[in-house]
């Protein structure tokens, strides 16, 4: 089914021997259902053994394989290849150090996932033997889009703000809190908001979108976003007038 | 970390979006007859004069221009520091105190109506 | 080499790892627990699981039931004691897990809601939508960051055990982003490193699934048991293997040939039951070692439809409509229409079975132990076993709760019994011995070995030898080439990159070491056992024996020659072998 | 693997010029940009109340003075603009305001269609009071 072949231009870098990145070019068969992680496959295992990246799934689901193509951040394993012109650009994910070649550094967001308590606080203390929490599909439904982040960083190298102030707790992280606040079984959003409404949360989002625009899961963390600003305000006006009351 | 106190800014941006969203347009079109000389009855010295000794009136002009003038301000504080101006304490206090004196007039103007 | 202090070093961060790493920081605050892993946690291949987790909760249902199902799906291989602790801890696993935050899909009274699954008497999946596997490892790991006293070693390779005096005592590794070896030394050891899919070509595996947790148990001279069970899904994309979710066939889906007919109940599994009437543990609610065999015979008969991509079936959904499809199995929708261009709501999807699951692994006994002291496993890896000779769909994803946390238990009972911590200088010189290794691999010229080549050749060898029906002469041939290879591995394999940082070509040299170890001890077991019984297919002995081979087979590595294979016993405590009855007049 | 030299490169990004690098960038720099041209409108109304408060002929000046050619230019401008605002502003609110009845959510195109319709509402009372027919 090869038809033709492609170039793909790759930046390369080892911090070893380079100084900076460079492009590196390389020929690739063109088949039709290839996604971009098959054609960099290809180059690993028949052109070059020294090229490295990320990947495991190839299913868009384990979000190792996140990079830039054609200038924008997307799933290797989702994008493919008969939807490019015959030169494909391949760069690590913006935004982030470049460790090597296509690998970049995962620390600053993983520290920032911790930092906005991603996980159940819940109202009330109910011991296993209770069996589980009652939860309708409403409210189920009412958080499910925001707990189907697979942690590729898509979003934060889409987002200018977090290119521009790397302080910033970013869309994934702040998403996930918000997803938690969500949960009709959780009672730990006071804990969250410490982080999440601080300056270098939320408030550095100046919802430019392009965050939801390049989420490969459809998560929608700009939405998220400005739910949690609309929150964190009426939390903060509510405060006052509670605290100018007494 | 503490929580910001970003809302109470955030807050009257947000208002003044939805306003300015649903009655900038209309108002430009309306001053834009006028400009083209053909000035809508409301618009002329009387309409307007009018119009605007009401205290309702006068309260829902005050509400428009301040707020939108603050979401001006607001947005144009970050305008500029995504065009590279990093000061942002400033800027801020640049822009914001220019929406006060901007609403504080408003309300002089509008008690002399 | 830099050394790193922990009471319990766990390798491997997908389900099971988190699970024992959680269950050994709540147990004791005070223990510095070390998580190995050669990837983000999040990207373990447990994100995948699409269908869900068994567990018996419902009024209808029971703890008997999950047993049954379990223990004959496995055609009676199964330990039963483990089964049977298995299915009593599952409830409190999967409420556990509820409790934790897990989306599980839900009842409009808010319980959880479960569906079907093949071999299943009584549905009893608890899902999260198709998409079960990924809440429940998110949920884990970010459960995980709750607690200060695990400590993450993401992107961490480990290479080698560090045995004592018969007593695992750490652990070598290599940080991928600088390259360098660290060893770890622990009082226990918990191996989490998931399957070994890869050996194969067509595999529903990611690449990550390299079999490295059972080749650092098998050369630390554990025995790998019932390695020869591998079990096919019948329902993977023909292109590039994706999975499409039992779910589908749980929630309605039907199997067609390429005449348009339903067959399977030409294999045992029919009658025939109507299009969208569910009638469980018959027809497509068959188990997967049936459905795949059923699809092969099919294919011989010439029923299958040729593609680009090798001979398919249908799986047939249209029926179920939009919305259903949409509400409970979105992702398959995603997957087959972006990865296919089908769109199972208009169209049927073309599939073909795949390498899925190891049964086999590290032989564990009920506590989740293996023969070498201060050695645990739990996963995919690790063989109990409560899987027997095919796994029950949805029995794994509960299965890495359940262990996962047993293990953990369990090295907490070692480290308040007698473990040390070994002798510094013997360990040291291991931890050196394997450094070595791998600097030898950095010296070696680069030959004419590449890895690619050799990983292909055993791919190869193990799809035409080792699929869903073996003969002895195939098997012997496999035998023989992965013989071959292990040693032109060992003799000739080079690197071409000899930088540190971040250099995937070695971790793809030793990935593959890993594979071929396991492959032939898959291959020895399978010819070892000349019967027919659940995904183990002789054309040869076309019989189940149990007389003879009521037995697990256990895998001896030897560093230079093919494996000895020795059995233990299989325990049998309330169900008797009996056969493993599909047909939908059971009642 | 003796000696390790591990460091991670870091890409400058331009702060001035980052926002040419892709379109859903340059959409949003204009999207922000509508503030300058409210902004400024707002002040010619500021101006406009000013002159009003002073009585007829300074409020007929004001009048004239927005018949310059540059006003004109201006208003049409600002008009663009400002429509432009409103219609990224409404196309927006559903992410920032989902209404979830039961179990599902309103359409997106609800909400944003209900906006569009208040705006429209909105924008002939304005035209009707100013008596415009
Ligand atoms: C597509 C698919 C769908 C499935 N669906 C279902 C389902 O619906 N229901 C069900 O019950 N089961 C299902 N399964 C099976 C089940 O998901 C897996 O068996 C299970 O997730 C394995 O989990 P694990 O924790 O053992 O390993 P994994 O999640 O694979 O994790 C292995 C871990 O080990 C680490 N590791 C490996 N080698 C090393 C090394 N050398 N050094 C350091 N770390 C290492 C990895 O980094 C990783 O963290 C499915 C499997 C697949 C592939
Ligand atoms: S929100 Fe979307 S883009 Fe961002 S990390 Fe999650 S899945 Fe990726
Ligand atoms: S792109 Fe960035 S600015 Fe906000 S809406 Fe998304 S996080
Ligand atoms: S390889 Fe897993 S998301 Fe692309």
């Amino acid at each position: 089914m090869t038809d033709r072949s492609i170039e793909l231009e790759v930046l390369r870098y080892n911090p070893e021997t380079d100084s900076e990145p460079y492009w590196q070019r390389y020929s690739v068969p063109h088949h039709h259902e290839w996604v971009v992680l098959d054609a960099l496959n290809h180059i690993k295992e028949n052109i070059d053994p020294t090229l490295n990246y990320r990947w495991s799934c190839h299913m868009a689901v384990c979000g190792s394989c996140g990079m830039m193509i054609n200038g924008s951040p997307k799933l290797a394993c989702k994008s493919f290849m008969r939807d490019y012109e015959n030169l494909i650009r391949v760069e690590p994910l913006a935004h982030f150090p470049i460790e090597r070649d296509l690998v970049t550094g995962m620390d600053d967001f993983v520290s920032k996932l911790a930092r906005v308590k991603p996980y159940l606080i819940p109202k009330q203390d109910k011991p296993v033997e209770e069996g589980e929490y009652r939860q309708t599909p409403a409210e189920l439904k009412r958080y499910k889009q925001y707990s189907m982040c697979i942690n590729c960083m898509i979003c934060y190298s889409a987002c200018p703000e977090y290119g521009l102030i790397p302080k910033f707790l970013g869309p994934a992280a702040i998403t996930l809190a918000h997803r938690y606040n969500l949960d009709s079984r959780d009672g730990g959003r006071e804990q969250r908001q410490e982080e999440v409404a601080s300056g270098e949360g939320v408030w550095e989002c100046t919802f430019v979108g392009a965050c939801s625009e390049a989420c490969p899961k459809h998560v929608d963390p700009a939405g998220a976003l400005q739910q949690v600003k609309i929150a964190s305000t009426i939390d903060w006006f509510k405060e006052q007038l509670s605290s100018w009351l007494k | 970390m503490a929580k910001s106190n970003k809302p109470i800014v955030w807050g009257p941006f947000a208002a003044g979006g939805t306003v300015t969203a649903f009655v900038t347009p209309v108002l430009i079109l309306l001053t834009l007859l006028a400009a083209l000389g053909h000035v809508p009855d409301g618009l002329t010295y009387e309409g307007m004069h009018g119009f605007a000794s009401h205290w309702l009136a006068k309260l829902a002009i005050f509400a428009v221009i301040t707020l939108s003038l603050w979401s001006s301000a607001h947005r144009l504080r970050s305008t500029f520091f995504d065009f590279g101006l990093r000061r942002d304490k400033q800027i801020a206090t640049i822009v914001y105190f220019m929406a006060i004196i901007g609403a504080l007039a408003s309300l002089m103007f509008l008690y002399c109506i | 080499m830099e050394t790193i202090q922990a009471d319990i070093a766990i390798i491997g961060a997908g389900g099971a790892g988190l699970r024992a790493a959680i269950a050994a920081a709540e147990a004791d605050p005070h223990l510095t627990i070390a998580l190995v892993s050669k990837v983000y946690p999040m990207r373990s291949h447990t994100c995948a699981a699409e269908g869900g987790a068994a567990g018996a909760v419902k009024a209808d249902d029971s703890l008997e039931h999950h047993f049954n199902d379990t223990v004959g799906g496995g055609d009676w291989l199964s330990d039963q004691d483990a089964v049977e602790y298995f299915v009593k801890e599952a409830p409190r696993e999967l409420v556990q897990l509820e409790h934790w935050g897990c989306p599980w899909n839900r009842e409009p009274d808010g319980s959880v809601a479960v569906r079907p699954f093949g071999g299943m008497e009584i549905k009893r999946t608890w899902f999260a939508a198709d998409k079960s596997g990924f809440h429940i490892l998110h949920t884990l790991y970010q459960t995980s960051l709750k607690y200060p006293s695990i400590k993450f070693y993401d992107e961490f390779y480990a290479t080698d055990l560090l045995v004592d005096d018969g007593h695992c005592r750490g652990l070598t590794a290599i940080e991928m982003r600088s390259g360098r070896m660290y060893q770890f030394r622990a009082r226990a050891v918990i191996i989490a490193g998931g399957g070994a899919g890869r050996m194969f070509p067509f595999s529903t595996n990611g690449s990550i699934k390299t079999g490295d947790g059972m080749a650092l148990a098998y050369r630390a001279g554990v025995p790998l048991k019932d390695m020869e069970f591998v079990q096919y899904h019948p329902t993977g994309l023909p292109n590039t293997g994706i999975l499409l979710t039992e779910g589908c066939r749980g929630e309605g889906g039907i199997l067609v040939n390429a005449h348009g007919r339903r067959y399977l109940q030409d294999y045992g599994l029919g009658p025939e039951t109507a299009v969208g009437k569910l009638v469980l543990k018959t027809m497509e609610l068959g188990p997967r070692d049936r459905l795949s065999q059923a699809f092969w015979h099919e294919q011989q008969k010439g029923n299958t439809i040729p593609t680009p991509w090798g001979d398919c079936v249908y799986l047939d959904m249209r029926h179920l409509g939009e919305k259903l499809i949409d509400e409970r199995l979105p992702f398959v929708r995603e997957l087959a229409t972006s990865y296919l261009g089908v769109d199972p709501v208009k169209d049927m999807v073309p599939i073909r079975p795949v390498v899925h699951y190891m049964m086999g692994g590290i032989h564990t006994d009920i506590r989740a132990a293996t023969p070498l002291g201060g050695l645990f496993a739990a996963g995919e890896c690790a063989c109990v076993s409560i899987n027997g000779a095919n796994r029950l769909g949805s029995n794994s994803l509960t299965e890495l709760l359940v262990f996962g946390r047993r293990a953990a238990l369990s090295a907490i009972e070692h480290l308040n019994s007698d473990a040390q911590a070994g002798n510094d200088a013997a360990l040291s010189a291991q931890a050196q011995a394997a450094q070595d290794r791998i600097r030898a691999l950095f010296m070696r010229p680069v030959g004419t070995e590449s890895i690619s080549g050799l990983r292909r050749e055993m791919m190869d060898t193990m799809e035409l030898n080792a699929g869903i029906y073996r003969t002895e002469k195939g098997l012997a041939e496999a035998a023989m080439k992965l013989a071959e290879l292990r040693r032109r591995y060992a003799a000739g394999v080079s690197l071409h990159d000899k930088t540190n940082v971040y250099n995937t070509d070695l971790l793809q040299a030793l990935e593959l070491g890993s594979m071929l170890d396991c492959a032939e001890a898959l291959v020895l077991s399978g010819l070892a056992r000349k019967e027919s019984r659940g995904a183990h297919q002789r054309l040869d002995f076309t019989g189940r024996d149990d007389m003879n081979y009521l037995k697990h087979s256990l895998a001896y590595y030897h560093p230079s020659e093919p494996p000895r294979i020795d059995y233990c016993k299989v325990v049998v405590t309330k169900s008797q072998p009996g056969v493993r009855n599909y047909s939908g007049d059971k009642k | 693997m003796a000696k390790v030299n591990s460091k991670p490169y870091q890409r400058e990004i331009s702060n001035t010029r980052w926002y040419w690098r892709n379109e859903t960038y340059m959409r949003y720099i204009a999207r922000e940009l509508t503030c300058v041209f409210i902004g400024i409108y707002t002040v010619v109304l500021l101006v406009g109340i000013w002159r009003l408060s002073q009585g007829q002929v300074a409020y007929e000046t004001f009048l004239q003075a927005l018949r310059s050619p540059m006003s004109i230019v201006f208003h049409l401008v600002a008009l663009a603009f400002s429509v432009y605002h409103s219609v990224t502003w409404f196309n927006l609110t559903p992410k920032a305001l989902p209404i979830q009845i039961g179990e599902q959510f309103v359409a997106d195109r609800v909400i944003i269609g209900a906006h569009y319709l208040g705006w429209a509402v909105v924008s002939v009372v304005f035209i009707f009071l100013a008596g415009v027919f």
